[in-house]
């Protein structure tokens, strides 16, 4: 009997079609499609959505899939260092895990698709085949990532969703701004694939396979390597902890850009330069969260390696706050959103390496509604602004967009992590992963936890802050423009996406209610965490647990964990208690002239931008002028020359015929009596 | 005889496009190029070979006799196809036909001659890529020359005398350099221990070992070393190899369009072709001796070419020097001696074949509509044109190594092939360094693009910018459809490579 | 007798008086004229070792060596005449139009 | 049975010369041109047919058989020779019909070629020494005349004289050494030289030396060897462009079918270089010298008839390398020389052809530099792809002949040992291409504006077919090459 998992293909391929749909359109140049193929997409994606609910029940029934389902390219012998043949293939993984990535990003696209009625269609942008087509295309990339068994797989979606992203923030290429925000995207996430194309490489080489799950996949076999059960190859003469630390590490490059995480991160605030929708779809379900997803994916990579642990705790934690600060402020709606992405997936990246495979992934999938929902609120207020984005331009919406409004500050709350908001639950839960991890793991890997928590609790100060000082701004006070006292809420195609993320937003968090479990005792609760637990062996979390303990060194200790959120929810409401204070009036001062040169560093994202763009202009680009101009001067140069000097050789030579035939008598004479002489001399003639 | 009748087909071809008239000789030399195409599917189709040509393997289509005697070698007619050679003379019929309708915008005087010269063209390619016996090999391989000197310097570009001619002298030395490498190798070393220099009896000579003698004062080990780095630096000049490159950037961008997609797409494949016929084929155990030399300078042809393509102003320079930097992973695939990176670098030649003619193409698209192929000329052309820059923007990706497009799958078979390689020295350190690549190539195509195809229209020349004809966007298509098809499925190619690159696994070891 | 050796002395002499003569004349008359010397200088070789060696090849050789010659000095002298009204000179350093 | 004297070819040679002469003399209008040409071509192309079916058919010459007590001998090598030379001799009568400069003096013309020809033809066969200095001679003095054959052009004028003047000189030293040898052997017959060699030569040694050392100046000169070469670019440049191919391709044959023959059968190798007289080593100094000197002076010129001047002149030099290369017990002599000769008879079509398209040129009156050139691709297909596929192979650039005949001579150096000889002649062939490539250019990438009369019927006739030969060798050029080395081996037999 066919069940879900036999469709499961079809939940990339759906939009996929819907793509080819759209690009045939867009190349016949015809108005061929209603909508501009926005109901192609928006039928594929929910598809996709049904197909996902699907597999997601018939998961939770217990069932898993781990499959191949066609081979790319296959050795047929071994050779160089490997052990065995080498078979590059495609299969799926279907598990809690990528059940319920696929579930939201399935769901985040068709809302987005629907939104994109309202932000594009309505508003009457050309080129929406090319819209859609980017859309299907974008969503596709991003399900046949999530399905993906294995590396080589997920990094080839990976790079197409890195395609996407490029051509749909570079989708206004009439302007100057958006094709140089879509290059940019695209170079910085690309630096960052290099590590991880070198660690899908790496791991091909190291293990013969690069499978996520099950018993013969490469974490599987690097456990046992390093619990003495299995050899594998390593490389540069290290010891297999420490090169798979290396492999992970190069992994991890790719995350880090992907997700956005420091120094990779300067690509993403640029990227609002594409339609808002599609930010919504990069930033909650996409692009940003591929790079998180990938580290959740081969957590039982990670988990061996307290080294990566760490760096990827620090990294998250030092991003969370980093972002954040800048969050601080940004005077454009969609900035303040950009920065918030970046500290999230900090945050999700904290979980992770703190050891909260559960927290982490938690993390994401909340953060996966409320930040969609924010960015599509923001959209619908830029449609009312008429795209402007300046949040001094805005206030007193609240009363002219009231369903914006609500879900926006819905959003707010989660982001802010206001209790019951989902963001809180799964903030809470990271943070609490990592002080507890911290406290009770001995090694460094301790105390790069426990700073790592120090600065997320930090970060939430901060969040709380940025969070409601664009609420106030944005909805709150007086009208401070024309077109914000004419602001008016778009139709239903606007709405509805709303609602649906809002209700989610506020609830979705409670599927994972730790401190509730802790205080009432209830763990059955801890849905997300029993959810995750069906995995199979290789990937559930209680393997993760076994590994972490046994290869990681993490311990816990013993803090309750209502103690842990209590405090994070005093600073997040400190933050947007204070925000409230300065912004909340009807005509808000921008307070943050106050903080002086300080302002100006956070305003310029602590210069990352302007020293990857010196580097960019003032190193590399010389450099390769300083390399033109040895080329052709000493390269081709050297080739030049050689040819000269044959010329001048000849020139020379030639000059020997003068013309006069007395002197050609007398050199033919000399000639003849040279090699008389000589021939007489060596032959010994006379 | 399959082989030689499409061979002898591709020459009348030629004669008789040289005399149709000039108005219909475009026409005419598509309509005759479809013939070869059509039988080199036939011989894909029909391929039935196993094994490595030059190793004992068992040939497709072979054809086999006597022509003369060379100072006691017989010379031979001797052809037939392996898994190597077969996607390659496909890739070849393949590109010529398609640069042939790519050529009608362009080529607006002489066309009889030009079209009979890409026929006359394309038979010694196929001959080349086909011949097993060295002199036959060696006539094919110097006779590409001459069309490609005369397409270059008759519908070249303002420099095309200079870029013609350099082409020509520098190539030419290089092959003699080769030639005299081989020559040195057989005739001196092997001596009497063979009577023909087919290809697969010098290779099975070789391989029994022990039979080269000493010449040129030289011992065995010596002259073996002494016609390696001959041969190397011959094919290495075609290929090109940075530093031996220059000759590249001027032929590329005085070259009309279609000759610059047939230089890319084929021509430098001759020489890695030839590399792993003669270099890794042959003198395995010297190749794996300099293995961290080779894998050096593919590296560095690599990065190099990568850097230089960061610096140019010419979209045909940008692509030009681009094919430097791609071939040089061909070479890091080719020294790995393992699975993966020689098939891989097999795969590349067809992968960048493709993905260099489709760049070279659209650029030449380009070309004809704005009459600059300057960065600084143009910007927003995606406005005006967005079919070609379209495909233009796909084939860019492919060149960036794109997932399920060729171009990635051969870099990557290339990379997991050298990473795990046990005859490069610190094999990851320069799969890492070159792989590096992947990332410069995305700097200067996205950057060249964003300057170029977006922003708001503008064109420093007075004329009418329009959509290009179908005839102009068609081969682009067609070649993007290949590209994604190989991408998707390599095994349409790489089962065969495999196949017959097995016994060259593992080197000299 | 007189010794062979000493006819080849002559010769030798005879032959580079000639050499001589043709490296030092610029007058193309006694250009011809110093090659007629050069070439009897051969002849008196081909003479004395016929008697030496006692058959008669170089001496019926040295009857086509004159003739030879004669016929090249008809040709020559026809070339001169060229010359002269050509360059108006019989000079032989005079034409070098042609060099390099 | 038909049995024709061995010396068939040679003497139809001679006697066409005879009856051009006779026929011009007892013309009495202006006109005959056309019969003129036709008695030359015909009487050629019969002595063409006749050598080549002594060659092939099985009339035992190939062996070699003396005539006239020992002083000839027809063999394998004299008739290849004398196919070349009445071969390039059916070019440039052929060639020469449309060459206007010559005009109402065909008879004269045709009649000293022919004579030339008939003297090569008795140099290829030379047994003697005698033999070789009056078929010297009997070449040389009618290429005086021809050279100079424009009396009212300077240029042919001081070709004429140089190459006369050398030429004296050079034969002077020719026939001194010949008198040296006399000295030191006895004998002017080839055969009883070498018994004289081969049985010491004792304190006479120094003087066969310096005599094997003239005559080598003197074979140096008719193959425009270093140092004898400084004719060549001269007589090359002034000459009528016919003469100009005649004395390039087939005068320098002649002088190698000489040098061959005297040295491999005179002067036994062996026996020559235990003496201390190693004349292999003299041609591999003068192979060198010839083909550096050559190439290098021909890559710099401005005028394309002296650029193929100086490029014959490298020819030379790898054509040596058919003697350079021979050693005393090698079994590969014959092979190399054969591929010398095979080189020269490709060289016979491919630079006759070369000179023939400058002939054409001058008769378009078009210029003599290479700039003059320009643009004649697009206006004269045919005549330029012909002159192309001659440069190209001159170059050595498959598939053309040029390249097989190049391959077989320097594998020949290989296979000897001289590597280093083989490299050096590779490095000046890759030299020359860049010369030859320049003329390509001028003909198909420049643009050039010319009034051009029509195609002359006789000289694209005479293209044509150096155009076949230079481009069927491809696949014929196995009988050539075969032919060739079995002549060759015979030789040291």
């Amino acid at each position: 009997m066919a069940g879900a998992f036999d469709y499961a293909l079809a939940i990339a391929v759906l939009p996929f079609l819907s793509f080819c749909l759209a690009v045939g359109v867009a190349l016949s140049g015809r108005d061929l499609l209603p909508k501009g193929g926005a109901l192609p997409g928006i039928a594929a994606t929910g598809g996709s959505l049904l197909l996902s609910a699907w597999v997601f029940l018939t998961v939770s029934g217990g069932e898993t899939y781990n499959e191949t389902f066609y081979t790319w390219a296959a050795g047929e012998a071994a050779t160089g260092s490997l052990s065995e043949p080498l078979t590059l293939s495609f299969g799926m993984l279907l598990d809690p895990l990528s059940a319920m990535m696929l579930l939201i990003v399935s769901l985040v696209a068709l809302l987005v698709h629907v939104f994109s009625l309202g932000y594009m269609n309505d508003e009457g942008e050309t080129g929406l085949p090319r819209y859609y087509a980017g859309l299907g295309l974008f969503t596709a990339s991003m399900l046949g990532f999530v399905l993906a068994d294995n590396l080589l797989m997920a990094f080839m979606f990976f790079e197409l969703v890195g395609l996407c992203s490029y051509l749909l923030i570079g989708f206004w290429f009439r302007r100057e701004g958006p094709p140089s925000a879509a290059k940019k995207a695209f170079l910085v996430t690309r630096f960052g694939d290099y590590f991880f194309l070198i660690g899908v490489v790496a791991v091909f080489a190291t293990f013969g396979t690069a499978k996520f799950a099950g018993e013969h996949s490469f974490p599987r076999i690097a456990e046992h390597a390093l619990a003495g059960e299995a050899t594998v190859n390593t490389f540069l003469g290290l010891e297999p902890a420490a090169w798979f630390t290396v492999i992970g590490l190069l992994v991890l490059g790719g995350v880090i850009g992907k997700s956005a995480q420091f120094p990779l991160h300067t690509w993403l605030p640029d990227a609002m330069e594409g339609p808002t929708p599609v930010s919504a779809l990069i930033h909650a379900a996409t692009m940003v969260a591929a790079g998180v997803y990938l580290v959740a994916r081969m957590y039982g990579f990670y988990a061996l390696s307290p080294t990566a642990l760490a760096i990827i705790a620090l990294v998250g934690a030092f991003t969370a706050l980093f972002a954040a600060s800048m969050g601080l402020v940004k005077d454009e709606i969609k900035q303040v959103l950009a920065y918030s992405t970046i500290s999230q997936y900090g945050y999700i990246m904290l979980g992770l390496g703190a050891g909260g495979y559960v927290a982490g992934t938690f993390h994401l999938l909340t953060h996966a509604f409320f930040k969609a929902l924010l960015f599509l609120g923001a959209g619908s207020v830029i449609i009312a602004m008429h795209h402007n984005e300046d949040m001094w331009e805005m206030g007193g919406l609240k009363e002219r967009m009231p369903v914006t409004y609500y879900t926006f500050l819905a959003g707010s709350l989660a982001l802010a992590g206001i209790v019951p908001f989902a963001g809180f639950w799964s903030k809470d839960e990271v943070l609490y992963e990592a002080l507890v991890h911290g406290l009770g793991t001995t090694s460094g890997l301790g105390t790069a936890l426990l700073v790592a928590y120090g600065m997320g609790l930090l970060a939430v100060l901060f969040t709380g802050f940025y969070t409601f000082r664009m609420v106030m701004l944005t909805f709150h006070g007086e009208p401070r423009s024309e077109t914000a006292r004419e602001a008016a809420e778009g139709g239903w195609n606007v709405k509805l996406p709303l609602i649906v993320l809002g209700i989610l937003a506020t609830t979705v968090g409670l599927v994972n209610m730790t401190p509730v479990a802790d205080l009432t005792g209830m763990h059955d609760i801890e849905l997300l965490n029993m959810w995750l637990s069906g995995a199979p062996e290789s990937v559930s979390v209680e393997q993760y647990h076994h590994l972490l303990e046994e290869f990681g060194g993490i311990h816990a200790a013993d803090v309750p964990s209502y103690l842990a959120g209590g405090l994070s929810l005093a600073l997040a409401l400190v933050g947007a208690g204070s925000a409230y204070v300065l912004y909340g009036g009807a005509d808000p001062e921008p307070h943050t002239e106050k903080l002086g040169s300080l302002r100006g560093v956070l305003y310029n994202n602590y210069y990352q931008d302007e020293y990857q763009v010196w580097l960019a202009e003032n190193v590399v680009l010389p450099l390769s002028k300083v390399a033109d101009v040895f080329d052709q001067a000493v390269v081709d140069g050297v080739v030049n020359g050689v040819s000269s000097v044959s010329l001048f050789g000849g020139s020379r030579l030639k000059r020997v015929q003068d013309g006069l035939v007395t002197h050609y008598a007398a050199m033919l004479t000399l000639g003849l009596t040279v090699l008389l002489v000589g021939f007489a001399v060596y032959g010994g003639w006379f | 005889m399959l082989i030689e009748t499409l061979i002898g087909f591709a020459f009348v071809a030629a004669l008789v496009t040289f005399l149709v008239p000039d108005e219909v000789a475009g026409r005419v030399g598509a309509a005759l190029s479809v013939v070869p195409l059509v039988g080199t599917l036939w011989l894909w189709a029909q391929f039935d070979g196993s094994g490595n040509a030059l190793t004992g393997g068992t040939l497709a289509f072979e054809t086999k006799f006597d022509l003369l005697t060379l100072s006691g070698y017989q010379v031979q007619w001797f052809t037939g196809l392996d898994g190597i050679s077969l996607p390659l003379v496909v890739l070849t019929a393949f590109l010529t036909t398609l640069a042939i309708v790519s050529a009608w915008t362009p080529i607006d005087s002489r066309q009889s001659q030009f079209y009979g010269l890409m026929l006359f063209m394309e038979a010694n390619l196929l001959g080349m890529f086909t011949a097993l016996d060295f002199f036959m090999w060696f006539v094919f391989w110097e006779a590409t020359l001459l069309p490609m000197y005369f397409l270059i310097g008759v519908w070249g570009g303002p420099r095309r005398k200079y870029a013609a001619i350099k082409f020509f002298v520098y190539t030419n030395v290089a092959s003699l350099l080769m030639f005299v490498g081989f020559i040195a190798l057989t005739f001196g070393g092997l001596g009497d221990s063979i009577d023909t220099l087919s290809l697969p009896a010098v290779a099975m000579a070789l391989e029994a070992g022990g039979n080269v003698g000493s010449f040129m004062g030289l011992g065995p080990e010596a002259l073996k070393l002494v016609a390696f780095l001959a041969m190397f630096v011959g094919f290495a000049v075609k290929v090109p190899v940075a530093p031996l490159h220059t000759w590249l950037p001027d032929a590329h961008v005085e070259a009309p369009t279609p000759a610059s997609v047939m230089l890319a797409g084929v021509l430098l494949k001759m020489g890695t072709y030839a590399m792993l016929r003669f270099n890794f084929t042959m003198l395995p155990d010297i190749a794996s001796d300099l293995a961290i030399l080779i894998a050096a300078l593919g590296a560095f042809s690599v990065i190099y070419g990568a850097i230089l393509a960061l610096a140019q102003e010419d979209l045909k320079r940008i692509v030009a020097y681009s094919s430097v930097s791609s071939m040089g992973y061909v070479l890091l695939g080719l020294v790995a001696f393992t699975e993966f990176g020689v098939a891989g670098a097999t795969f590349q030649m067809i992968a960048h074949g493709l993905i260099s003619g489709l760049m070279f193409m659209a650029v030449g698209v380009i070309y004809n509509t704005t009459h600059t192929r300057m960065v600084g000329d143009m910007s927003g052309l995606a406005d005006r044109m967005p079919v070609t820059v379209g495909i233009l923007i796909a084939g860019a990706f492919g060149y960036m190594g794109l997932p399920l497009m060729a171009g990635f799958a051969g870099e990557y078979f290339i990379f997991v092939g050298s990473f795990h390689s046990t005859v490069i020295p610190s094999a990851p350190l320069f799969t890492a360094v070159a792989m590096f690549g992947i990332v410069i190539v995305a700097g200067y195509l996205l950057l060249a693009m964003q300057r170029t195809l977006f922003g708001p229209f503008s064109l420093d020349a007075d004329y009418e910018v329009g959509r290009a004809p179908f005839h102009d966007v068609a081969p682009l298509a067609v070649l993007l459809l290949a590209v994604i098809a190989l991408g998707v499925k390599p095994d349409l190619f790489l089962d065969m490579i495999l196949n017959a690159i097995a016994p060259l696994v593992g080197g000299g070891a | 007798m007189v010794p062979v050796e000493y006819y080849l002395v002559l010769s030798a002499a005879v032959f580079s008086i000639g050499l001589y003569g043709l490296l030092t004349r610029e007058n193309a008359l006694f250009f011809l004229m110093s090659v007629e010397l050069m070439l009897n200088a051969a002849n008196i070789n081909f003479i004395a070792f016929s008697a030496q060696w006692g058959n008669l090849t170089g001496q019926t050789f040295s009857l086509f060596v004159m003739a030879l010659a004669a016929a090249e000095v008809a040709v020559g002298i026809g070339i001169i005449l060229v010359l002269y009204r050509n360059f108006k000179d019989v000079d032989v350093t005079v034409p070098q139009e042609m060099r390099w | 049975m038909v049995t024709a004297p061995p010396m068939t070819p040679t003497y139809l040679l001679g006697l066409t010369a005879l009856a051009v002469l006779l026929y011009d003399s007892l013309r009495t209008d202006d006109g005959g041109a056309g019969v003129l040409t036709g008695i030359s071509v015909v009487g050629a192309l019969a002595s063409l047919g006749t050598a080549g079916w002594f060659l092939t058919a099985d009339t035992g010459l190939v062996a070699g058989m003396s005539e006239f007590s020992g002083a000839v001998v027809v063999d394998g090598m004299s008739l290849f020779f004398t196919a070349l030379f009445a071969a390039v001799t059916v070019l440039v009568t052929l060639g020469a019909h449309d060459y206007d400069p010559i005009d109402g003096k065909r008879g004269e013309l045709y009649g000293l070629v022919l004579l030339a020809a008939t003297g090569m033809s008795v140099m290829a066969s030379a047994n003697s020494l005698a033999t070789a200095f009056v078929a010297l001679e009997l070449a040389s003095l009618p290429s005086y005349a021809l050279v100079a054959f424009l009396k009212q052009d300077r240029g042919s004028t001081e070709a004429g004289l140089k190459y006369f003047l050398i030429g004296a000189l050079s034969s002077a030293i020719f026939v001194f050494g010949i008198s040296l040898v006399y000295a030191a052997t006895g004998s002017l017959l080839l055969p009883d030289i070498a018994a004289a060699f081969e049985s010491g030569l004792g304190e006479r040694t120094g003087i066969a030396g310096v005599g094997v050392l003239m005559i080598a100046g003197g074979v140096a000169y008719k193959t425009a060897s270093v140092p004898f070469h400084f004719w060549a670019p001269e007589a090359y440049e002034g000459a009528p462009a016919p003469v100009s191919a005649f004395l390039s391709s087939a005068s320098k044959a002649a002088g190698f079918a000489l040098a061959f023959r005297v040295f491999v059968v005179g002067f036994p190798l062996g026996a020559a270089t235990s003496a201390g007289i190693d004349w292999a080593l003299l041609f591999q100094i003068l192979a060198v010298a010839t083909m550096v000197l050559g190439n290098f002076a021909a890559a710099t010129q401005d005028k394309v008839k002296r650029m193929l001047a100086y490029s014959s002149i490298g020819h030379a030099g790898y054509v040596l390398i058919g003697l350079a290369a021979l050693s005393a017990e090698a079994s590969t002599n014959g092979d190399v020389m054969g591929a010398a000769m095979a080189h020269l008879f490709v060289y016979g079509f491919m630079n006759t052809g070369a000179f023939l398209f400058v002939a054409l040129a001058e008769n378009w009156g078009v210029g003599r530099r290479f700039e003059d050139y320009n643009g004649l691709g697009a206006e004269k297909p045919f005549a330029a792809v012909a002159m192309t596929a001659f440069l190209f192979s001159l170059a050595g650039v498959p598939p053309l002949g040029g390249f097989f005949s190049k391959l077989f001579l320097f594998a020949g150096a290989v296979d000897a040992g001289l590597w280093w000889l083989a490299v050096i002649a590779v490095i000046n062939s890759s030299l020359s291409l860049y010369y030859y490539s320049r003329v390509v250019r001028a003909l198909w990438f420049e643009e050039g504006d010319h009034d051009l009369s029509g195609a002359p019927t006789a000289l694209y006739a005479a293209l044509a077919i150096a155009l076949v030969g230079t481009v069927v060798l491809l696949p014929g050029f196995g009988p050539v090459i075969e032919t060739a080395q079995e002549a060759a081996t015979a030789l040291f037999a």
